[in-house]
């Protein structure tokens, strides 16, 4: 672009932003990481009057490397998998000191399906104030790509490769809102970077709630998926339009919405622009086999949330993540 | 350098904005490409639709209209008339329906002459001697208004009393009300051109006065000249000329007593006559034409193709794909027409040419063949400037060749469509290179900007939604000057223009704000002057994913090479 | 240093009959210690607990392994091997049980060899019965060993129950307490009980008040 | 009069006193007393506090370190495998400079699986970068708990407060608490300069990369030895508003002209104290009470073993394949003093084994007799060996 713009004093721009910068840039997450993106639109939704206790893992490692920080909510990072239990701490030092400030919880799909899940357990089942948001990314992705119990099934990483024998991941993806949601949940729900305003209004809502919330947010990693470092929205629109990643809302163990499917797509638009699944596309049987259990499970997920049941309403624009023409903060003069 | 270590290890809340990740790009940046969109690559009198649907969008009616008539002073004119290529351009057509630009330019046109608007941004006259626009049609007007625009006194010399050219003359009422175009050309004429009617070149002014009087000239005479023609050699002694039916038709309001007629043409003249045969109570008539009809994907015809539908809605007949291959006549008098299938090939030299095919004939009994095959220019008092050709030889800015301070464009010009859109982008560019050459300053090329194909654009952002339609006059309803086909509603307008896709432009949708993991978009309250977006990148911390550009709707954002550029 | 090894079951209130003990003799000017046995036994199952006092602070805190003094709760556990384990000869040994002092030594057969036990049998299941309407015995033997060993008043003792016993348990306890009073013979175990908790020296043995150490 | 208390009681009391915001207690023996008795008292409305019944140890001590870096005094209690459970919690705890308090009620850990005392689950968190105080008797149990409070507000360190499982924990004795007004005015309200406040926000819990790793590391260790003095300090400003100190980094005591010492870390001591008092005819002999394992008393210990011949230290915790490990220390404490005395290692008590007032003869014994170069297990029994073990 032509650039007297970027010769002005970019701080000073950055300074008047109309949004919530709780992460800044400066933060080292790879190029066209998703949960980077997915952790600003969640402090964006929530504002500054929050506290984050942060697990380990990428988000903790690219954000905070000593003596910098890309924070400026007061955060917290002590292990792996006490995330929880350090938000049930914060929040009730909160409450015995009368203190009104969200208590959010950071993990990745590692520290929430695995080894941070018996703290979330046992954090949403004492009550605790607390909105836990998980990064999900399919995979360890802070150590080099293992799989977790998040990484669906067939989806290759550094500890369930594809091989002769194997069609990566053997296992598969944990149900974990559906875990979460049995614990009488008040609200447990799904969102995915592709979407942003749904996104945005579900961490209002986890926010608003009184009591335990929980906001899996599908983060894609360029890395570890093996995707184009620009295509990393693309993917996840692709995820939630085949049904493999149902956005939805559970309140009380009930599912109470479900992001309706403008238009189904076939898995294969999703798995094929990922590295993960390229032995899916081999001439081969197992692979053969595989693909199609992927898409069962999509056309499982969708008749099972019932993500054709409804119509999006009118203008439902958060659904499609349509855009339109919008404005400027200040309406030029002569604008009727 | 050295950093003090604190208790505990605790860093200061965003302190990592010292850590400036733009060092990670890898040999392209994300760039504001401001591409062209097609329908305004395609708009020959070089109108920028999606430039004035922005701040349609917005309700904001009067920018929409001032930015449109930067390129066209007379878009109530072309909002009726023009066969807008626009539209066929259009990406949206790809997506769902194109956009109904052509009923858009015409509810600003309207909106404009309805609120007495001006054109902003006419300067007072600077420089005398004035220029000399012969011709008051389209291209005349286009190419006077502009030179007000830049600053230059005008004289229009005009054959006729009133401007408005051929689209005055020749286009019947219920397309182009009389009212409408004079308020259009009025408007211009009142940003201080002097109007010469009633004074024809050749005749009643000499073209080498003009040219001793004026620092140039600009000659948009239209073609008056009505051409030959024949069927296999025979002329009917009595030939009934379309566009002279027409314009009697126009000014009397009556036709002869026939029952049935053939026209033969394709343009919309052809099937102007058929209709207004029609609307004097031919029983019959068949237009027949070499071309397909306008929507067939081969050849199909110059004739608007909304013209031609609500044509046959009204009861013309067209005859596609046929010529007239004999006449029938008994003595003088023709009973009928003989009509053969006819078919545009590549023949052995490599050119296309129309082929007969024997076995196809039918009999078309009638009482008239009226020919409707187009004009060319009348080269009374433009001998020496036309040396035997029927047409102006002039380059892209319409300078003539070998005739310093001339200028020509309109239907006159060298390979005109005769459409008044393409006439008023030829008095456009005239005035630039007339503007250019008064000033003595270089003529610079117009802005090429790459124009933006569907393919490049993000479509899963954009939701299905129906093309606007103008009410159209039922057909038992139309008669006489009745306008048949209406304005759009404000609401139609305004959700019409939202459909607009944006092609290659910011409609600040902030998708590149939100998604940016860097936050390295940032964005002002204010759109950027000569950028049309509000968003600034922020280099210091872009790590060049190109997620904004992947996730751009409108083609707006590329990844390009890194230049040596500030910031 | 007083030492006192009381057996009971789980849940008979063994671990409270040690605390009233100690308790009481806290209230009563004395130091004292009491610990139950640091086991994994379940209810029902054979436990024990211990207590110390003393005329001067205690600081040991090794097990209890050679008692003055063993109160049985369940005159069944007079057959287990340990519960006499350990206890000094000459010392006491106080049972829940309507049997005389022959019947009970009868009981203990060849364990009694060479150890000149006094042993006491008293009818606290009875008195329980009577007056809380269910069999616990501890408070009854508690009474029983203070009022024969006179090292507790009876006012500490209440003390002591009025601290630890529920409310609603109180009254009926303390009926008990006085109930058996005038069942057993007062001071028969006097001098025994005070050369354990003055270590042996006789001088301290009228102020009935930690001296001291 | 003193109050009879069972000493998880009295401790649960001493916690109460100091008014902590926030307790995270996960039961396991023998520290289930203490939290059970706290959570009576929240019950009872006689302590308001937020009682977060965790469902691990792991998270006991995370609460609590989230609580303690939310701005509240924190506290929890644990034993043995819970401990081992929270290892890694408490390495960061201490590591992140959290001023919170936790009570050990020391157990041994399996395998084989014993629920009884010993230490060896507070020796094996020595490194965690915890304060580490050992009680003697419950009345030490009260007054540690209550200056741990102090001390870690005051340092921004961890407070480990060691007390034996069951030996004291279970034990009722008579005891003095301070009242509210004695620890109000010694104690005052929980502050901690880094609380996570959304007004002032902070970023606790960085990655530090190698170039500045060492310097924190670094920094911890000088807290900790900066640490000895505060122990000291705490302990004798206590003794002047209770009357009572609790020994500072270690006691001393036993005639001038004894030549042989005996160490020894929590209630054990009692024992051998009453031991020597009641074995008059053996030779005279100083008792040292180690009560600060961590931060080490390395000089406080050179002064205190001057003089002396021989030493015991006797512990009920070693590492197997090298020892006894409160024995190594003091040989590393007085590694090239002028007069270094012999030092026998020796170990008993291990997984609830009783050490009876007999202890003092043995470890009298091994203190005359000749260096034995290796620890001695004291209260070994040979006959319970399978065959073929030496």
């Amino acid at each position: 672009m032509n650039n007297t713009a970027a010769l002005r004093d970019m701080s000073s721009i950055r300074q008047q932003q109309s949004r919530f910068e709780g992460l800044t840039p400066g933060h080292r997450a790879c190029q066209g990481c998703g949960q980077a993106l997915a952790a600003r639109l969640v402090l964006e939704s929530s504002g500054p009057d929050v506290v984050v206790a942060n697990a380990t893992g990428c988000l903790e490692v690219f954000t905070t490397a000593w003596p910098q920080s890309a924070w400026t909510i007061p955060w917290m990072h002590s292990v792996f998998s006490n995330t929880a239990a350090l938000a049930a701490g914060m929040e009730a030092a909160f409450k015995a000191r009368d203190i009104s400030t969200k208590v959010l919880a950071f993990a990745g799909d590692g520290g929430t399906f695995d080894i941070g899940f018996q703290a979330l357990s046992g954090m949403i089942e004492r009550g605790h104030n607390v909105l836990f948001v998980c990064y999900d990314n399919e995979a360890y992705m802070n150590t080099g790509v293992q799989r977790s119990s998040s990484t669906p099934v067939a989806a290759a990483t550094t500890t369930s490769p594809a091989g002769i024998a194997r069609t990566g991941k053997r296992h598969l993806k944990k149900d974990i809102v559906a875990i979460i949601a049995a614990h009488c949940m008040p609200y447990a729900a799904t969102a995915s970077v592709a979407y942003p305003n749904d996104l945005k209004d579900k961490v209002r809502r986890g926010i608003q709630t009184p009591g335990p919330a929980f906001l899996m947010i599908h983060s894609p990693c360029p890395l570890g998926w093996m995707h184009d470092s620009a295509k990393g929205i693309e993917v996840a629109r692709l995820g939630v339009e085949t049904g493999l990643v149902p956005l939805i809302e559970m309140e009380y163990g009930q599912q109470t919405s479900a992001m309706p499917l403008r238009r189904v797509r076939p898995v294969v638009d999703y798995l094929k622009p990922q590295g993960r699944f390229r032995h899916l596309f081999a001439d081969d049987p197992m692979a053969r086999q595989e693909l199609a259990h992927l898409q069962a499970l999509a056309d499982h997920n969708i008749a099972h949330y019932g993500l054709q049941e409804s119509q999006p309403e009118s203008g439902d624009s958060h659904a499609a993540a349509s855009v339109r023409r919008g404005t400027v903060a200040v309406v030029p003069p002569g604008a009727v | 350098m050295a950093e003090r270590m604190t208790r505990g290890g605790f860093a200061q809340p965003g302190s990592a904005m010292a850590f400036k990740t733009g060092s990670w790009r890898d040999l392209v940046a994300p760039r504001h490409l401001h591409g062209l969109a097609p329908c305004a690559g395609a708009c020959p009198a070089g109108e920028d639709a999606q430039a004035y649907l922005a701040p349609l969008t917005n309700g904001d009616v009067k920018s929409a209209w001032e930015i449109l008539v930067t390129a066209n002073p007379l878009p109530a004119t072309t909002g009726r008339i023009c066969h807008h290529p626009c539209e066929t351009a259009c990406n949206r057509g790809q997506f769902d329906e194109a956009l109904a630009i052509h009923a858009v330019e015409r509810y600003l046109g309207d909106a404009a002459l309805h609120n007495q608007w001006a054109y902003p941004g006419i300067p007072q006259t600077t420089t005398e001697p004035a220029v000399a626009v012969v011709g008051g049609g389209p291209a005349g007007l286009a190419c006077a208004y502009h030179l007000r625009r830049l600053g230059h006194a005008v004289t229009i010399f005009d054959a006729l009393v009133e401007p408005g050219g051929t689209v005055a003359t020749s286009i019947p009422p219920y397309r182009m009300p009389k009212e409408i175009l004079q308020a259009e050309a009025r408007r211009i004429l009142e940003t201080g051109i002097t109007w010469q009617g009633h004074t024809r070149v050749g005749s009643d002014v000499d073209l080498d006065e003009l040219r001793r009087e004026f620092a140039a000239v600009f000659l948009a005479p239209g073609s008056q000249r009505t051409k030959p023609w024949d069927v296999a050699g025979v002329v009917p002694a009595q030939l009934h000329d379309g566009l002279a039916l027409l314009h009697t038709w126009m000014e009397v309001g009556s036709m002869p007593p026939w029952h049935k007629i053939a026209v033969v043409g394709g343009g919309n003249t052809s099937v102007d006559v058929a209709r207004a045969l029609k609307r004097c109570g031919v029983e019959e008539v068949h237009l027949v034409t070499h071309n397909g009809l306008p929507w067939d994907a081969e050849d199909p015809m110059r004739a608007i193709a909304r013209e031609v539908r609500q044509a046959m809605e009204e009861g013309v007949v067209i005859h596609a794909n046929c010529g007239a291959e004999r006449l029938l006549l008994r003595g003088n008098r023709i009973i009928g027409v003989v009509l053969v299938a006819m078919k545009k090939m590549r023949g052995a030299d490599g050119k296309w040419h129309r082929h007969g095919f024997p076995g196809t004939e039918q009999v078309l009994m009638v009482d008239e063949v009226i020919p409707a095959i187009g004009q060319t220019v009348d080269p009374s008092g433009f001998e020496s400037l036309l040396q035997g050709l029927d047409y102006f030889d002039v380059d892209h800015h319409g300078r003539m060749t070998h005739h310093q301070g001339l200028y020509a464009g309109g239907d006159a010009r060298s390979g005109s469509s005769g459409m008044a859109s393409p006439a008023i982008g030829d008095g456009r560019r005239a005035a630039a290179a007339i503007h250019a050459a008064l000033c003595n300053n270089p003529l610079l090329p117009e802005k090429q900007r790459p124009l933006v194909p569907i393919t490049e654009m993000h479509l899963q952002y954009f939701e299905t939604a129906p093309r606007a339609e103008p009410s159209i006059l039922p057909v038992a309803q139309r008669q006489g000057e009745a306008e048949i086909e209406q304005s759009l509603t404000a609401r139609q307008a305004l959700d019409e223009a939202v459909r607009c896709l944006s092609c290659g432009n910011c409609m600040i949708c902030d998708n590149c704000w939100t998604f940016c993991p860097d936050q390295a978009v940032l964005k002002l309250n204010h759109t950027i002057q000569g950028d049309g977006s509000p968003y600034v990148f922020d280099m210091a911390f872009c790590k060049g994913c190109g997620i904004c550009a992947n996730e751009c709707p409108t083609a707006f954002i590329r990844m390009a090479p890194e230049q040596d550029e500030q910031g | 240093m007083l030492e006192v090894r009381i057996h009971g079951r789980g849940g008979q209130g063994n671990v409270v009959a040690a605390y009233l003990l100690a308790h009481a003799g806290i209230a009563g000017g004395l130091h004292a210690q009491a610990f139950p046995f640091f086991g994994a036994e379940r209810r029902g199952a054979p436990v024990a607990a211990y207590v110390r006092l003393a005329a001067r602070p205690i600081r040991l805190h090794a097990a209890v392994r050679t008692p003055h003094f063993v109160i049985v709760q369940d005159e069944k556990l007079l057959g287990l091997e340990e519960t006499t384990a350990g206890l000094v000869a000459g010392g006491g040994l106080l049972v829940n049980s309507p049997a005389d002092q022959a019947t009970l030594h009868a009981r203990l057969g060849e364990r009694m060899q060479g150890r000149n036990w006094q042993t006491f049998g008293v009818p606290a299941s009875d008195l329980s019965r009577q007056h809380l309407g269910r069999n616990i015995p501890n408070t009854a033997l508690l009474a029983a060993w203070a009022a024969l060993t006179g090292v507790l008043e009876p006012a500490a003792l209440e003390q002591a129950m009025t601290a630890r016993l529920k409310p609603g348990m109180l009254q009926a306890n303390l009926e008990v307490v006085r109930a058996m009073g005038s069942l057993v013979a007062p001071g028969a175990w006097h001098d025994l009980a005070h050369h354990a908790l003055y270590d042996g020296s006789a001088q301290h043995q009228e102020t009935g008040h930690a001296g001291a150490a | 009069m003193l109050e009879p208390l069972e000493g998880s009681q009295a401790i649960a009391h001493a916690v109460a006193l100091a008014r902590p915001g926030v307790v995270a207690a996960y039961p396991i023996t023998p520290q289930t007393h203490i939290v059970e008795h706290i959570a009576k008292l929240v019950a009872d409305n006689r302590l308001r506090c937020e009682y977060v019944s965790v469902e691990s140890e792991f998270s006991a001590a995370t609460v609590a370190l989230g609580a303690a870096a939310a701005g509240c005094r924190a506290y929890t209690a644990t034993a043995s495998q819970g401990l081992l459970l929270m290892a890694e919690v408490l390495f960061n705890i201490a590591g992140l400079r959290i001023p919170l308090v936790m009570t050990c009620a020391n157990r041994a850990v399996s395998a084989p699986i014993n629920i009884w005392n010993d230490h060896q689950d507070a020796m094996a968190l020595r490194d965690a970068g915890w304060i580490q105080l050992y009680c003697a008797s419950n009345q030490e149990a009260i007054d540690t708990t209550i200056q741990a409070f102090l001390l870690a507000e005051r340092l921004e360190l961890p407070v480990m407060v060691c007390v034996d499982g069951y030996i004291l924990t279970h034990t009722l004795e008579g005891v003095s608490l301070p009242t509210q007004e004695e620890v109000d005015h010694f104690l005052p309200p929980y502050t901690f300069a880094h609380t996570l406040d959304s007004r002032q926000p902070l970023t606790l819990g960085t990655m530090v990369a190698p170039d500045h790793f060492t310097e924190i590391r670094y920094a911890h260790d000088q807290a900790m030895y900066q640490a000895l003095a505060a122990i000291e300090e705490v302990d004798a400003a206590y003794a002047g508003i209770t009357g009572r100190a609790s020994g500072g980094v270690l006691e001393v005591d036993g005639p001038d002209d004894a030549r042989i010492g005996v160490l020894c870390l929590g209630a054990v001591h009692g024992t051998l104290w009453e031991g020597r008092e009641q074995a008059r005819n053996l030779p005279p002999a100083k008792l040292i009470k180690l009560r600060a394992l961590r931060p080490f008393p390395e000089a406080a210990l050179r002064q205190a073993l001057a003089g002396l011949s021989d030493v015991v230290v006797l512990e009920r915790a070693f590492s197997p394949g090298a020892g006894g490990i409160v024995a190594a220390e003091v040989c590393r404490a007085l590694y090239g003093t002028s007069t270094t005395p012999r030092i026998h290692s020796a170990v008993m008590g291990l997984g609830g084994r009783d050490i009876p007032l007999e202890a003092w003869q043995q470890v009298l014994a091994l203190a005359q007799g000749p260096s034995r170069g290796a620890t001695v297990i004291l209260d070994l029994i040979p006959d319970h060996l399978e065959d073929g073990i030496a």
